[in-house]
């Protein structure tokens, strides 16, 4: 029953294995469905290079939630992932980069103390070793769970950004659907450079909540990639094919020849 | 002050401070902070300044009433101030967006925040909003582009920042002018991620569920003090600081003032570094996981061109 | 004759003299009238205490222009300035500041290479001396006549606005009405503090143009100084008799008692 | 390029270097210079980069069609583009505004050029506009305050910035992306404060009077490199540049090179000095009145925190 998928875009089915050997964007119609975290690796990293940053972080209940950590249990044994995020760094068309990968799937993508903690020691080792760091984002927003400390996230994953900006070393921003809340409030938005994939959803409010708010229904396509693009906050969109060789040409030219040094 | 009124201020002090350490529920702190009659930015910067100066606009797009940015000095000393404002009447509440920046309140704030670097002047920010407006237009306008690039910035700013939670510390609306060197609380504030309401109805899929949300969130003073997310809490007058404002004015400008002698003899590179390393370290309960967090930290920090 | 002003705001008819003892502003109804540079410095600096900026520069025509000789000499007469600003140095409330005063009774207020060079010497001066800089603009924008070399004093003002930048000096800009154009474009919007009087016109394009890109009339107060302040531009708009004052303040704030140095 | 190629290419520069001494008129200019059929910017970028990749958006309100930037490569050095964009045909025509940019077109080539400073790519201008757009939204937008602010900062950018005048190179709005090192104009590209249109109807009181204006405001390639306003001039084919884009930007891409090389050695102290220099003594007619400008600025420039 798994084998079959179907696109919310065309309308159409199609067989899963077709699908996945387009690393899930429908052949009809370009729609990009979402990528797991390995695959999204394994489609950008040459093969084989990708080695993980140590994954040894300590599970935490902050502020106490009742049922919190049973629902990360949960997710760990769902998802296949230990959190909603994975680090480590690799090389892309023979370039070495720091990368951070959100997963959607582990708790909507979002980002609590461990997944604020990896994503900020991506962005210091990059920052150590003058590599590039690379974030594909995909989050529903903060991990209410956790508190004002998910809250503080959003600071620390901001402030690590702050220091690539003052060692000059570059970051670069995949946005994926959906990527929304505190994510987009923190990291996701200091790219130097912010790609987008086509047709994903990206803002700060959801949809629901500035609903909730005018009074009326949002109209087609606010806060799509194509929107943001328009609105002077996206680079550029880019289909998931061409990721890699677009992500290689960045890193040529955000490191190589520097003039006046 | 004389002596006797000096005395009589500590006194209150002690008094609330003792009052303080019982407190009120998460709940109550929400009905309280969010009371109109609640004094806001304007009545501590007018009260505490010998002369102030509001500065307005963003310089690309608006001025956003819902927060305010100026220059004022205290005792002589210059300040740079930004703060939400929610207004102090009907009227102006609806002027002021009941608190709630768009993208260009946020822009106006890093205007100040960067002029105050240029400058070399402290920076004393008020926080008091529910939230940044979740509206169409802010949207569009890139309101987490804003509120992202504050982030970014403040934390590298060279000049000490002071953050006050005087009322609703809401969500990254309250974060966007809320990273700084310390953070204090006035003791029936609260700081959150998310409303209560929005808390209930999204985990507890019940937004009648609020109050209970209020104390499962942790989101008084005395929560995050426990935490260590805030420095400290500053006393209130026992039926809150809408009773005695003028008791809870003279306790902040007191902080401001201690702090600033100390914070502003600092050189700019321990100030930044500290603050930065305040910040990574946050999560008290991740610290074990990752000990070479500062060290590595710090080895970047060495590396920026400042 | 020339002893009855009339308010073109309030419609009434004024003796001259008593507007002018209320600094060429409205007794009634606040209008600001355009106030003379001399005047204007008079009104600003300490008595006794401005000492003009070397005043030696060459009269110019450097695309040759026919008749513009002629006119500038006819402008020195009626205006008895030598030029459409007064640069030098002061003191307001006892603190030394480098000012420049430009007028629009000299050529509307337009900016060609003697102005430009004299509004960048006041900059350069007050950047050398760690003096706060305070410009009066009045301009009706580039000075034609002096072809690109009017265009080029944008960027040799707003370079020098960059030294003050770095050097840390701080430049204060007062709009008074009209401010278009070139200046506009320049310094006019370079200031750490944009002050405006009241009720005066600043924009890039002349309402006259703006009308005839989009075909129809401007609404009232469009490009006013209320206007820019809600749109941003604007730092405050300050009564005439108020100006001192605060400029006082903003040089103490500005100058005085720097942190963490 | 084979030798015989090579040599060609040269006989026809020298060639077209003949005709540009006799040259235009201004109005003939004037009128070349606006031809729809005249190559762009988008032309030269994609023409002479090996790989080219459009960067959108100003972070701030809205990507300008009218303003084109994005990072290429010319034969494997990275080089920032920027450029006014007025489309190769009607419909591109309307979408680009004719060239006409908002602030948020000005905006975005800051944060292009930002960005190239940051990752020490130099820069390459490429100026064909009328003007700013003259509207009442670009108004409330800022477009005075988005010019002047390039202005600034361009001209302390401390990477190599090269200029091109490739059309029609129209008031502020060419200046706001046209501060830089070096400076070039096509042959018969123009360059004024104000369109032959606007100065016949204001100084000569008759907008029929365009054509005696366009000679008057001494507004050719010549006339600027008489002045010193410009550091040379590109060759175009006889029959403009739209008779044979691939020769002039073969000319363009020459000077990119032989510029860049040079350039990007110096170190950015040095750049950014003589670029200030060169913008403080633009006005040859003033120099003797002031001699001792040089060394006033050099004075200032050695305070600054670079
Ligand atoms: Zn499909
Ligand atoms: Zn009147």
């Amino acid at each position: 029953m798994n084998n079959v998928i179907h696109c919310p875009s065309c309308h159409r089915d199609f067989d899963y294995d077709v699908v996945a050997a387009y690393q899930m964007v429908c052949p009809k119609c370009n729609h990009h469905h979402r990528l797991s975290a390995v695959k999204r690796i394994e489609s950008i990293a040459d093969e084989g290079s990708f080695v993980e940053f140590s994954n040894e972080m300590a599970f935490a209940n902050p502020i106490e939630i009742e049922g919190y950590d049973e629902k990360l249990k949960q997710n760990r044994t769902k998802s296949k992932m230990s959190e909603a995020v994975i680090t480590g760094r690799c090389t892309i068309d023979g370039k070495p980069a720091c990368i951070a990968v959100m997963s959607f799937d582990f708790m909507g993508g979002s980002m609590g103390s461990v997944v604020g903690e990896k994503i900020t020691e991506a962005m210091i080792e990059g920052a150590l070793n003058g590599e590039p760091v690379i974030i594909f984002t995909a989050s529903g927003g903060a991990r209410m769970q956790e508190g004002i400390f998910s809250l503080m996230q959003m600071a620390k994953t901001a402030s690590a950004a702050a220091l690539l900006e003052q060692t000059g070393t570059a970051l670069f921003i995949v946005l994926t659907h959906p990527t929304t809340g505190g994510v987009t409030a923190s990291f996701a938005m200091l790219g130097d450079v912010i790609l987008a994939e086509p047709g994903a959803l990206i803002g700060f409010a959801g949809p629901r909540v500035i609903e909730g708010t005018i009074g009326r229904k949002l109209p087609e396509g606010f806060q799509s990639s194509e929107f943001q693009l328009e609105k002077g906050f996206v680079d550029a969109i880019v289909d998931r094919e061409d990721l890699p060789k677009t992500l290689s040409f960045l890193i040529t030219t955000h490191t190589e020849g520097r003039c006046n040094e | 002050m004389s002596e006797r009124t000096v005395q009589k201020f500590y006194e209150t002090l002690d008094k609330m401070e003792e009052m303080a350490s019982k407190g009120r529920s998460g709940w109550e702190c929400v009905l309280l902070s969010r009371q109109p009659n609640r004094p806001g930015a304007s009545y501590y910067i007018e009260s505490m300044c010998d002369n102030f100066m509001e500065l307005h606009g963003d310089r690309l797009y608006g001025d956003d009433r819902a927060m305010i940015t100026g220059i004022g000095t205290i005792e002589g000393r210059a300040v740079t101030f930004i703060g939400n404002r929610k207004g102090e009447n009907l009227k102006k509440n609806i002027e002021c967006n009941y608190g709630m920046s768009n993208p260009e309140g946020y822009r106006k704030a890093l205007r100040a925040a960067k002029q105050a670097e240029k400058f070399h002047r402290p920076i004393v920010c008020f926080i008091d909003t529910p939230g940044a407006y979740p509206g169409m237009e802010g949207e569009a306008r890139g309101i987490g582009e804003a509120i992202a690039r504050n982030l970014k910035e403040f934390s590298t700013l060279k000049v000490p920042i002071l953050s006050f939670i005087i009322g609703e510390g809401g969500s990254g609306g309250a974060l966007g002018i809320g990273i700084g060197d310390k953070l204090y609380m006035l003791e029936n504030a609260v700081y959150s991620v998310i409303t209560p309401e929005g808390f209930a109805s999204i985990l507890l899929r019940d937004p009648a569920r609020a109050q209970e949300a209020a104390e499962a969130m942790k989101m008084t003073s005395r929560d995050l003090k426990n935490f260590n997310i805030i420095h400290d809490i500053i006393p209130e007058a026992p039926n809150g600081a809408q009773s005695d404002p003028m008791l809870t004015c003279k306790a902040i400008k007191e902080t401001i003032m201690r702090d600033l002698d100390i914070l502003c003899d600092k050189s700019y590179e321990n100030l930044v570094r500290y603050r930065l390393k305040k910040i990574r370290t946050i999560d008290a309960h991740l610290r074990q996981a990752s000990p070479q967090i500062s060290t590595k930290l710090l080895e970047v920090f060495t590396r920026t061109k400042q």
